[in-house]
């Protein structure tokens, strides 16, 4: 049985106790997206102001548990400076850890090691610590909101774009 | 704490009715504090289902063995049991469905449908469930219907002081009994002849209320009630609708198949009587079983013990909270245990619910957090969600107290 | 009869797994045969929901809590287990219901709403059951849709001579993949081919075919089946749609209520993603689990093999029935075994199927006596009811034998 | 456990082999009643000549088992010269032993008795041997069909010449 350390690691809390990039930026020419939780109501806003391909600014608005804010908080760390592309590809490596894995639902010990199949070189540096996340299933919707509503966002504006 | 002879309830006895309450969780006792999401099982029910699949299963209603005789008087005795539990005038009274949220669609569309037209108004309130709001909803995109919304005061209890205003030209007036968030009893009989003398229909989400409470359905006053076996001791796969057999008569059939019939050909068909005519297909039957078991345990116990027992622990639950936390906890609701169920929306220092509710996990404490299917009432209150802890006949103190425990420990965890 | 070494299943062994197959009634050991109507349970199947009752119950996809999350994976690894043994593409294309009879009034609600219009064409067979033609009649009082029907030949099989015609600008082509009277398997996929060439929606009663055949719904070819659990070991208050993943993102919901929404709002609602859009409150869970159980018992047997015995099973039926009985006895439907299930309709001599059912009842044979939920069928056949014996995994000669021997009571009982 | 014999009288099979007053009447004058058994499919035809308020002449048609088909026979020849009075009252007695009652159902050794609450005087001569029925539940709608076929027939004219 995993227990609250696994989940609620200290930087997690850390980011959840000093929210990054917290607020808003002006739309235009921000762009501003916003995902929900269904499940347990939690709402979130990611403002991202785009140059030539590449965020240069970001933030995060809503309100959420610990898991969503502190991941949307990492997430914002984590993407400011980088190319739209770049934020694709570490959102498909964040949503690849994320995934569930039946062998650590089993409960083995395999806490530290990546899953066999995470399979990116990209790393994810502090975000690392969310891991933990996928022994707790319901909580996984928590950790990936953010990064699903920036990337759906980011979506929709390519499609907005190609018409 | 001891136990006293004078307690509604012997919780102490009742418990070891509950397989599941001898269960451990990360190495704690169970203490289960979702009822208002859905209640445990008595043996007695789990064995009633067991027994009847083991010795009497067959299709019901349409058999002459012997077998397809007993499976059938064992459906129709449960509805004569749930029947009888409510007060209703007969048998034919009692719809089973396969939860309370089929029972409304079923009233929204048979009923909807047959006496609804473009603009036309039906009330509802800020508390009620999705499974009251969302099917009206979808008749909206069929009929022009206009939906009015009753109001909260701050204690959260149904607002009536424009009542007369609200119901005054309204078709409909459909409102929960008990609120699933705040644990409100609403008054029913005064909001019932209120409408009824408007001349709406009246349709009582009594989810939260027959588990909890006496019921009769002529006090009550409504048409239609409806409610679920699992959050009173029974199986899944099974609710109930009871409505005026007047009522129910005049409307047209829902679901259409096998049993709801009298006759069909080519051209057309002929519906059954009562209270076939809304049972289309195989009914749940070893879940009426185990509805009709439930019932039965429920009875044994009284219903007026399982009240005041519920007040009983309200009363401990919103004292010893406040007292142990003071303003750092805001129990939603009114605050007089008189006027509500053991149903506590808790607000706890900033403490998001799934935090809250993660590490009352970690100590076998299992209590809901989300918006509990109540949207509307989450913005109303404006906030996402809320960490919710309902108690039943198996709660004691000592839950209350593994509550409050583990609201200190999350507090500590995530101070800073 | 005495046991062979290669026998499609080991009934001998597998009886043992059938509690109520232990029963005596009236001093006879029971000889079920009405699994057509409803199947008897194995252990395995009961034990699952007991077990599940007893450990794990709680509400599902709303909690965090340890119990709620075992519940929601109990629901969702049922959910992969029901789709796997259809070859579904994804357990999103399973929609839990209440039965098939709900499964498909949900596809006539939802879609048919959708997407039918006043004039437009819906193709049904004579042999269907209430199930596939009263929820078209309800839907034709509110659109004007035109029903025609597919006759059938002496044999009982579909008579597709006029196909072509017959889905000639139709909208929809619904029909039985087995006959639930006459046993008749009907060529689903030539049918589905030629309603898909011709732009009609398909949709399959698959009842009595799922059961009993191994099933690949992309070899069907149609977009959507139902089936109910009770009829294949699995507990009663649950059914399955599948659909298209497709064709269902594309459908209005159905019932509204918990579980079926993203956000609701006082304005309006936003259904969830598959396949929580179509199950509004709380789902039949412990059934669910019981559901997931009844497809890994019959995966264990091997549906090829079910489907063998059964063939093995209807030769000696027919051979011996004819054999013994001449031309007093008539079996409907197909007389080639390899063109049918273990289904028989039997008329014998002038007696009336009650009459036969009551002599059986004394000798614990059951049987039904009636229009088994197909009186279009009836009045085509030119008869009120029909006796029906249907076999199943747990049935062996010696059931057929001891049908065989209560008919010959019957006869001498009702001689003159 | 109640066994066949209960149930399948001599009487009984003798009316189910030699239908009484089996046929039609010409409509008009006579009237003609169909009812059905749902669960069955069992459909029964009751033709009636009414003379000054008396059953002049009946026929029964349709098809049933043969407890329905015997009660329609036994039924057609206890009504014959019968006022629509004395029909109702008649029905009001058969239907009334043809309810359920608990100590029957039971199992209790009375079969021949008359069920206590019957209370009625009316003899039910030939119509007796139908008691057994009350032990097979399923079967009762089979033993009143034909009855509540009449009845019905009859109520529906009352109500017809009254407007
Ligand atoms: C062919 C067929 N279709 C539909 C049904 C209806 O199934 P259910 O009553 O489980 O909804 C049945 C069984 O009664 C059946 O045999
Ligand atoms: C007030 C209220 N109404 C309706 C429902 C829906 O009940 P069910 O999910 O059993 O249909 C619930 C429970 O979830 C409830 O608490």
């Amino acid at each position: 049985m995993p227990g609250l350390e696994d989940l609620y690691r200290e930087i997690i809390l850390d980011h959840y106790r000093n929210p990054r990039n917290r607020g808003e930026l002006p739309t235009p020419p921000a762009h501003r997206f916003e995902g929900f939780n269904p499940l347990c109501g939690d709402e979130i806003l990611v403002y991202v102001d785009l140059e030539d391909g590449v965020v240069s600014d970001v933030r995060i608005g809503g309100q959420g548990c610990s898991i969503s804010q502190s991941s949307a908080s990492m997430m914002s760390a984590a993407v400011k400076g980088k190319t739209v592309a770049e934020v694709r590809d570490l959102t498909t490596a964040f949503k690849g850890m994320m995934s569930i894995h039946e062998t650590q639902l089993e409960g083995t010990d395999e806490e530290g090691e990546p899953p066999p199949d995470s399979g990116s070189d990209i790393a994810l540096g502090d975000l690392e610590a969310l891991r933990g996340v996928v022994k707790f299933p319901v909580r996984i919707k928590c950790a990936t909101l953010s990064w699903n509503t920036l990337a759906q966002g980011l979506d929709e504006l390519a499609a907005d774009e190609s018409t | 704490m001891a136990m006293t002879r004078d307690r509604a309830l012997d919780t102490t006895r009742l418990r070891q009715d509950f397989p599941i309450l001898g269960r451990e969780v990360n190495g704690h006792r169970l203490v289960y504090l979702d009822s208002a999401g859905s209640a445990q099982k008595p043996r007695q029910v789990l064995d009633a289902m067991d027994d009847f699949y083991r010795r009497s299963y067959a299709n019901v209603h349409r058999g002459a063995y012997t077998l397809a005789n007993e499976a059938s008087e064992a459906l129709e005795s449960a509805r004569e049991k749930v029947a009888h539990f409510i007060g209703a005038g007969s048998p034919n009274e009692v719809i089973f469905t396969k939860n309370a949220t089929e029972a409304m669609n079923l009233v929204v569309n048979s009923w909807g449908r047959a006496n609804l037209r473009d603009g036309d108004v039906v009330v509802l309130t800020v508390l009620e469930h999705h499974a009251n709001i969302v099917p009206w909803q979808i008749l909206a995109d069929q009929i022009e219907i206009e939906l009015r919304w009753v109001p909260l005061d701050h204690q959260g209890h149904l607002d009536l002081t424009a009542l007369d205003e609200l119901v005054d030209g309204a078709k409909v007036v459909s409102f929960s009994a008990m609120s699933n968030v705040l644990g409100t009893l609403t008054p029913v009989r005064r909001i019932a002849d209120a409408a009824r003398a408007a001349g709406a229909m009246v349709m009582v989400d009594a989810c939260q209320f027959v588990p909890h409470n006496p019921t009769d359905v002529a006090e009550l006053g409504a048409d239609f009630i409806a409610f679920s076996a699992h959050k009173m001791c029974g199986p899944t796969g099974i609710g109930a609708l009871w409505g005026r057999e007047a009522m129910l008569d005049a409307m047209p059939p829902f679901l259409g198949g096998g049993s709801m019939i009298s006759d069909v050909r080519l051209d057309g068909f002929t519906p059954a009587p009562l209270p076939h005519k809304f049972e289309a297909g195989t009914p749940p039957i070893a879940e009426a079983v185990g509805f009709g078991a439930a019932v039965d345990y429920l009875s044994a116990l009284g219903m007026d013990s399982v009240r005041r027992h519920e007040v009983e622990l309200t009363s401990y639950a919103l004292r010893t909270l406040t007292e142990r936390f003071g303003d750092q906890i805001a129990i939603s609701g009114p605050s007089e245990p008189a006027e509500r169920g053991g149903v506590f929306s808790l607000a706890y220092r900033d403490l998001h619910p799934h935090d809250i509710s993660q590490v009352l996990d970690e100590r076998a404490v299992c209590i809901r957090a989300g918006h509990h299917c109540a949207k509307p009432l989450m913005r109303y209150m404006g906030v996402g969600a809320t960490a919710r802890a309902s108690v039943y006949v198996y709660n004691d103190e000592s839950d209350i107290d593994a509550l409050s425990e583990g609201l200190e420990a999350a507090g500590e965890f995530f101070a800073f």
